[in-house]
């Protein structure tokens, strides 16, 4: 594998994820629109949306942070989508995954989304400042569950790094995490619906109360990175779902194969169900999720 | 145990000498008046001063003064508590001096010589 | 050495009685007078006090040799509180000179003279009824000095600590005869060395007698109801006064009688128990105080509880460490007591609400309170910490745990007091109502030497050591205090 | 020469000098502050460096009975040293403009240099009397700094006095056992006696100094001074006051239960999952703590108040990482109390220097301050990423050490409650930085205000720098922790040494290639978005997405200041917040008091003739109970 070869293959690591992610958003519109017996946009419409946006002349700016705030947001996504290993043969699209570990991967995650409120914080609408607010707030109620399951991992695996969960998954169905932990990898899922925005917890961009949230203030090129980076935000969960709980994928085909089947698991969940109240949000998360975590940790120590 | 005490001091004293503590206590105790409490302590005062003189009194002998010639120490009673009793009666007369004194002052400005009410320095 | 230890009780007292006729020379000669006999004092106890710690030494008056004459026995501890009861004494003279609160000079300062002479006798001499005639002197004139200024609080205070005295002083004589009548002498080496052959039934009682009447002279917990009222009805100096000098005379005498005379040890027991009984009640009552110096008296009665613990522990370090503490207490009180007082004459009162602010008008006067206050609750680099850290270390090492929790706790409560009154001083904001006059010389020597007495013991205890570890010696050593005293040690 | 003996004695002798000197011309105090704290600094880098491992027995004329002070210096003394004498030179920067024209300027140069010094001899001491004389120091001298500024309740200051000083006896008295064990004060003595002392003993003695240490370090059920005090001090203060002091008790804890009581000596007594009770219990309270500080802090509306909870919160985890007494858990309580002192100071300069320059200190007057103070807000972005434990910078590294070494000796539980508050945290550092920076202003005032004054921004740029370096380099400072580790007789934590890499037990991390990531793509959008799009238009800050409308001055839009008015609503943070321990503290005092009123009034009752009866029932008592 030269250099140049992996060169390509860390530049190609984000697009490919924006692609699969905008693809997904498209077909996620879709379904929900035939589920509510109407045709939904094409297939493609995210990614002609963001492209629109892209080419827009001029975008509002209230100051440098207000500027750098989609950026960073950017940034902290591809930057935490480095880390987490795409493919499982440890030669194509593995990013940068053997220098962190599972902790620095959930850390990761929330820094984008930190970057972005900074950026929101200086756009001074008070719909911005309530999303990222309540988004905070939820994530108080998602991070318990996640990491009661991840702790569950490591001391399953007696490892923190992805890969080598990866490797210990491998040779057939039954050695996935899915199976060996289930009611963490239940436990897991509930938060993942959560960080996705399925429909249950999805209050900090609710349309309908504080206008789409902290992406009220943002047009032009900043909605642009905004939408783009969200598209590689749910891509990067899907992977590393994959990778914690489903063996990895050995190559692009399996991966897609994969995230899709998880991708739908999300749509059902998001088109069902109404949405909750952020304190309505936290205590659901702290009351079952929680305690299916705690029962598969207590059943890790047992063993 | 009691009899080797009793032995070289006349019990009467002794038992008057018990009588003016007993009242002299009582009466600093249950008396109201600054006044009566100075003279209750006056008498338990004179009490143990008599209690002193009792000891050193040996039966059939007589005061300690070279009053008549040819009188000689073995015949005199101990004088040594009387020296000593001598200066306790003056350390007594100066306490009573003093506490009248102040309880003149006390009475200017209370207005009462009930010793219960002299306690506006309390707690 | 030229001057025959004596001299430091006869200077005082012709002195004493011959202030009223220097009293047609000038106004203020009597004033002089006392602070030059009380310098001369300082002196030649200063001066004794090597040959002391050498050699107790045991002066003969008139001719009797001990048994039967009245002698001095000075031994390590008493000269060492010998030179401590004239040093404060000395130093609140000088604060005295200025201080208008009496106006009949000649009376009070004769009377002061008579407290300190008294004081030095008690701690000097050596025989038990010669003590005690020093013990009246110095309470009947503490008794005048209380109620000297004719107002309500101080006759008030008079009238109280006169009953409680006459009492004691009645005990006192009884117990003093029970032994005479039992040993028939009256020289503390004598009684000491013939204890042991007095009848048990009688014994106990004289004990418990001279235990009650010195009991009420050194403040012990139920015996010192008056305290309070008589460090907050008297003047602020003579305040000073009563906690350097009267009660430690009082403490000497209860040390002497516990230790050396009686060695009684199931009532030694009993002081640490009564000790510990006073630190507890003195320290709570002074949380809910609201005049500085009744609080002051009853911080004063804390620190008395810990020496009296301190003692009733009875080993070599808890006895340095009372010694150490007797020294402590000595100066802090002497300094929180003057400091007060001109800040009360200055405030117009002494109670927290006339206080308030008083340390923005005063720095200097207040300055010099706060750090007697961070001294008497034991701050390092004050001279508190270091005599109370030995003590507790003794009763620790003497598996007192629990009572050293105690004594803790009590100092937390104390810790929360001073500093409720230091924020009442630092913190209200400036009265407008007292205006600033100029604090007089003669007040401002006595508090500086004070306050560096405090730092420099604070920082430099070890000079100190070797005079608390010869009198914890001369303390225990009852065996050589007979001898000496009865053998004729440096006769004289 | 100047060695760990001596060093105390300078910042004390020049902060009385100053004190005195300051009377006569004002500006001697900073100087001579100034001055101390560089050759502080010098000596604790320099002379008594890593390398000078000597005891030096200081007799200081003490009476042969306590057989003299012992100073010495290991790995362990010389790292917290390194925190006291950056902290002592940064926050003196930092005070001269702020103290500048206050009336107790000079008392405050005096007792703040009197308290570094303090901290030395803390950190220096050998034996146990030289280290309690230096503790009793930092207390009273520190009392003053708490009730300097006057429109501060009086309440604070008893309560800190009465915690502080009942902590110290709590020690004090332990001390004493163990003395009378040891006959001895040394460190090396003691440390035989407690080998040998039986269980029970051992057991009450970890009771009482941990009793001690945890007022310090502001634990739980004794933190009621905490947050009056941090709020109250003196402002130039505080960060020293958080980030060091609390540090005081971090370096007690580790020396009294590492090395002289040794974990392995509590362990003996009562084990629980490989761990001893007493540090089991205190590790639970170190997570309670930081639960119930992080979502006190959220709700705050003071900034000194939020940032005290939060400091509370951050040593809540130092506890329960040391506490648990393993090898791993002590490296990442020494990492994370140098990140959090760091922080602290970072965070507590610049809010000082904002409430210096506005003149107010509560996030509903203050908000828009971004475009006025673009360094501060810059420091406090990097403080609250530190803070919130975020990956490129240390605060990151410190946090995952913790959890790596809760994770590898299974106290799971201990983890998913330190993970409650941690997430937590977010909300209270998006609260601090957009309730003072972003936003709009709440009033017209903000928009006229000049940046912090220049001394504070030595001591915010370094600190930024040593954020990054602990951030870009996690393992640089490893090999300190280690020899600091080796001074109290632990083993080596942490798997790899190279400076770029943190690994331990479960995995590692490379902070060196993550920042390297980040900056890369960072740059790269920057780039992208800042040349080769059009330039954005700028508009005005009124014109803003407002329902069709458009808002004017006066509509009240600075809607931040309110984060964490919902948490109330949550069931089990809303009776968190309505716990209060204070009402306990509050009755216990009445208690103390009523008692003492009565006594006060039954025994010094006034009446003289009661005190007579007194004096005769104390003789009939007497003659009853010893009679016989």
């Amino acid at each position: 594998m030269s250099t140049g070869m992996r060169i390509v293959d860390i530049i190609a690591y984000p697009f490919i994820a924006f692609l699969i992610g905008m693809l997904y958003m498209g077909i996620a519109r879709n379904i929900i629109g035939r589920i509510h017996r109407r045709w939904g946009p094409p297939v493609l419409q995210n990614l002609i949306d963001v492209f629109k946006l892209y080419r827009k002349r001029e975008a509002g700016s209230h100051g440098v942070m207000f500027h750098l705030g989609p950026i960073i947001m950017v940034t902290g996504v591809v930057t935490c989508l480095y880390f987490i290993p795409m493919l499982s043969d440890g030669r194509w699209l593995k990013g940068f995954s053997f220098d962190g570990d599972l902790i620095l991967v959930t850390y990761l995650m929330v820094l984008g989304a930190l970057g972005m409120a900074l950026g929101v914080g200086q756009g001074g609408v008070p719909f911005g400042v309530m999303g990222v607010t309540r988004g905070l707030t939820r994530l108080i109620g998602l991070e318990i569950p996640y990491f009661i399951a991840i702790i569950v991992l490591m001391a399953h695996y007696n490892t923190a790094s992805i890969n080598k969960i990866i490797e210990l998954q491998a040779g057939g169905l039954s050695n996935w995490a899915m199976f060996k932990v289930p009611l963490a990898f239940i436990a897991s899922l509930f938060s993942f619906w959560g960080m996705m925005g399925a429909s249950p917890f999805d209050i900090p961009g609710a349309p309908q109360e504080v206008a789409s949230g902290p992406a009220t203030e943002f047009g032009g090129k900043y909605l642009a990175l905004m939408m783009s980076s969200r598209g590689i935000f749910g891509f990067l969960k899907l992977t590393l779902w994959v990778d914690l709980f489903m063996g990895g994928a050995a190559n692009l085909l399996i991966l897609v194969g994969k995230t899709f089947v998880l991708f739908v698991t999300v749509l059902f969940v998001t088109s069902v169900y109404s949405r909750f109240k952020v304190e309505q949000a936290v205590d659901f998360m702290w009351r079952y999720p929680t305690i299916i975590g705690l029962i598969a940790l207590v059943i890790e120590m047992v063993r | 145990m009691i009899e080797r005490f009793l032995m070289n001091t006349h019990y009467i004293v002794l038992i008057g000498v018990i009588l003016l503590l007993i009242i002299g206590f009582f009466g600093a105790l249950t008396k109201r008046n600054l006044i009566k409490i100075l003279i209750a302590l006056g008498i338990a005062d004179t009490g143990v001063n008599l209690f002193f003189i009792t000891i050193g009194y040996i039966s059939g002998k007589t005061a300690p003064i070279f009053s008549k010639n040819g009188l000689t120490a073995s015949q005199m009673v101990d004088p040594v508590p009387q020296a000593l009793v001598l200066t306790a009666i003056v350390i007594g007369v100066a306490v009573l001096a003093l506490g009248l004194s102040i309880i003149i002052r006390v009475y200017e400005h209370y207005g009462t010589l009930n010793v219960s009410r002299i306690k506006r320095m309390r707690g | 050495m030229s001057l025959n230890p004596i001299l430091m009780i006869a200077v005082p007292l012709f002195v004493a009685f011959s202030i009223p006729l220097l009293g047609y020379i000038h106004k203020k000669a009597g004033l002089y007078a006392m602070s030059a006999t009380l310098l001369f004092n300082t002196f030649l106890s200063f001066s004794t006090l090597p040959h002391a710690f050498e050699k107790p030494i045991r002066v003969i008056i008139a001719g009797y040799k001990p048994p039967f004459g009245i002698n001095l026995a000075i031994t390590p501890f008493s000269i060492f509180l010998a030179c401590l009861i004239s040093l404060m004494g000395f130093i609140v003279s000088i604060y005295l000179l200025k201080d208008e609160t009496t106006e009949t000079q000649e009376k009070f300062s004769m009377l002061i003279l008579l407290v300190v002479m008294g004081a030095t006798g008690i701690v000097l001499t050596g025989d038990i009824f010669n003590m005690f005639v020093f013990l009246e002197i110095m309470s009947i004139s503490s008794y005048a000095l209380t109620s000297i200024r004719k107002d309500r609080k101080g006759s008030e205070a008079g009238i109280k600590f006169l009953l409680v005295g006459s009492i004691s002083s009645t005990f006192l004589l009884l117990g003093i005869a029970i032994i005479y009548n039992q040993l028939g002498t009256l020289n503390m080496a004598d009684i000491a060395r013939r204890f042991s052959q007095m009848n048990p039934k009688l014994a106990f009682a004289a004990v418990s007698f001279l235990f009650l009447g010195l009991g009420i002279e050194s403040e012990m917990f139920p015996l010192n109801a008056w305290a309070p009222d008589v460090y907050q009805g008297a003047p602020a100096p003579v305040a000073a006064l009563f906690s350097a000098v009267t009660v430690k005379a009082g403490l000497y005498a209860m040390i002497r009688f516990l230790y050396t005379i009686s060695n009684n040890s199931s009532f030694i027991k009993l002081l640490m128990l009564f000790g510990i009984a006073t630190v507890i009640v003195s320290e709570l009552s002074a949380l809910k105080q609201t005049d500085v110096k009744r609080m002051l008296g009853y911080s004063s009665l804390g620190q008395i509880g810990v020496i009296l613990f301190a003692v009733g522990i009875g080993t070599k370090t808890a006895l340095e460490g009372a010694v150490f503490h007797f020294v402590n207490h000595a100066v802090l009180k002497a300094t929180m007591f003057l400091s007060i007082g001109l800040l009360a004459k200055y405030a117009g009162g002494s109670s927290f609400e006339e206080l308030k602010g008083i340390g923005k008008k005063y720095p200097f006067l207040a300055g010099v309170f706060a750090i007697g206050a961070l001294g008497v609750m034991g701050f390092p680099p004050l001279n508190g910490f270091m005599s109370k850290l030995m003590i507790l270390t003794a009763a620790a090492k003497a598996e007192h745990v629990v009572l050293v929790m105690l004594v803790l706790a009590a100092s937390v409560v104390e810790g929360f007091y001073y500093f409720r009154v230091l924020q009442v001083m630092f913190r209200e904001p400036e009265p407008t109502r007292i205006e600033k006059r100029s604090v007089s010389l003669a007040f401002v020597i006595p508090l500086v030497v004070l306050v560096g007495m405090i730092v420099g013991i604070g920082l430099f205890p070890g000079v100190l050591m070797p005079y608390f570890k010869g009198a914890a010696m001369d303390i225990l050593s009852r065996g050589d205090y007979i001898s000496v005293m009865l053998s004729g040690g440096g006769a004289l | 020469m100047i060695g760990p003996h001596n060093i105390v004695l300078i910042p004390v002798v020049i902060g009385i000098l100053a004190y005195f000197a300051g009377k006569l011309v004002r500006p001697v105090r900073e100087g001579l502050t100034l001055l101390s704290s560089l050759f502080v600094c010098y000596v604790v880098l320099f002379k008594a460096g890593l390398n000078t491992i000597g005891i030096y027995t200081y007799n200081f004329s003490l009476p042969q009975y306590f057989d003299g002070f012992r100073f010495g210096n290991n790995g362990f003394s010389w790292y917290f040293a390194v925190i006291i004498a950056f902290s002592y030179l940064f926050v003196s920067l930092a005070s001269f403009p702020l103290v500048k024209d206050k009336e107790y300027h000079g008392s405050f140069y005096l007792f703040f240099n009197i308290v570094a010094g303090a901290l030395l001899g803390i950190v220096y001491s050998r034996d146990l009397v030289s280290f309690f004389i230096f503790w009793e120091i930092m207390t009273w001298s520190s009392y003053f700094l708490v009730v300097m500024n006057p429109n501060t309740k009086g309440k604070t200051g008893l309560t800190y006095i009465v915690f502080n000083v009942a902590g110290a006896y709590a020690m004090l008295t332990a001390m004493l056992i163990v003395y009378s064990y040891a006959g001895s004060f040394h460190f090396d003595r003691v440390v035989k006696a407690v080998s040998l002392m039986t269980n029970s003993t051992v057991f009450f003695i970890s009771l009482l100094f941990a009793i001690g240490f945890l007022v310090k370090m502001a634990t739980m059920p004794l933190h009621i001074w905490a947050p009056d005090a941090y709020t109250e001090s003196e402002d130039s203060f505080t960060p020293f006051f958080s980030g060091t002091l609390s540090k005081m008790g971090v370096y007690g804890f580790i020396l009294f239960f590492g090395m002289l009581i040794g974990f392995v000596n509590i362990k003996g007594v009562y084990e629980i999952k490989d761990t001893s009770l007493i540090g089991y219990i205190v590790a639970w309270l170190g997570v309670v703590t930081s639960v119930f500080a992080t979502f006190r802090a959220i709700v705050q509306d003071e900034i000194k108040r939020l940032l005290a909870y939060s400091s509370i919160a951050q040593v809540g985890y130092i506890v329960t990482a040391m506490a648990v007494g393993t090898a791993l858990g002590v490296a990442g309580a020494l990492y994370h109390a140098l990140i959090h002192s760091v922080i602290k100071l970072l965070l507590f300069i610049t809010v000082a220097g904002v409430i210096y320059r506005t003149g107010k200190n509560k996030f509903s007057e203050l908000g828009g301050l971004i475009t006025r103070m673009p360094l501060s807000y810059l420091a406090v972005l990097f403080g609250i990423i530190g803070l919130a434990g975020m990956p490129p910078f240390g605060g990151f590294a410190s946090k995952w050490v913790i959890y790596m070494s809760l994770i590898k000796n299974h106290y799971y539980f201990l983890l998913i409650g330190m993970i409650v508050s941690s997430t937590a945290a977010f909300l209270y550092c998006y609260k601090l930085i957009y309730g003072i920076f972003l936003g709009h202003p709440s009033s017209q005032g903000l928009m006229e205000v000049k940046e912090v004054p220049g001394f504070l921004w030595v001591p915010q740029i370094v600190l930024m720098m040593v954020l990054m370096l602990t951030g870009f380099f996690p393992g640089y400072i490893v090999p300190f922790i280690e020899t600091a580790m080796k001074g109290i007789g632990f083993s080596v934590a942490f798997n790899s040494t190279s400076a770029y890499t943190l690994s331990a037990a479960l995995g590692g991390f490379n902070g060196f290639v993550v920042i390297n990531v980040l900056g890369a793509i960072f740059v790269f959008v920057f780039v992208w978005y800042t040349l080769f799009f059009p330039k954005s238009k700028r508009l005005h800050r009124l014109d803003i997405y407002w329902a069709a409308e458009t808002p004017d001055e006066n509509t009240p839009l600075h809607y931040g200041y309110g984060i964490g008015a919902e948490l109330d609503r949550i069931p089990w943070v809303g009776m968190s917040l309505r716990t209060h321990i204070t009402r306990f503290y509050e009755k216990t005092g009445e208690q103390i008091s009523g008692i003492a009123s009565v006594l006060k009034d039954v025994v010094f009752n006034g009446d003289g003739q009661i005190y007579m009866l007194y004096a005769i029932l104390t003789l009939v008592s007497i003659f009853l109970l010893m009679g016989r």
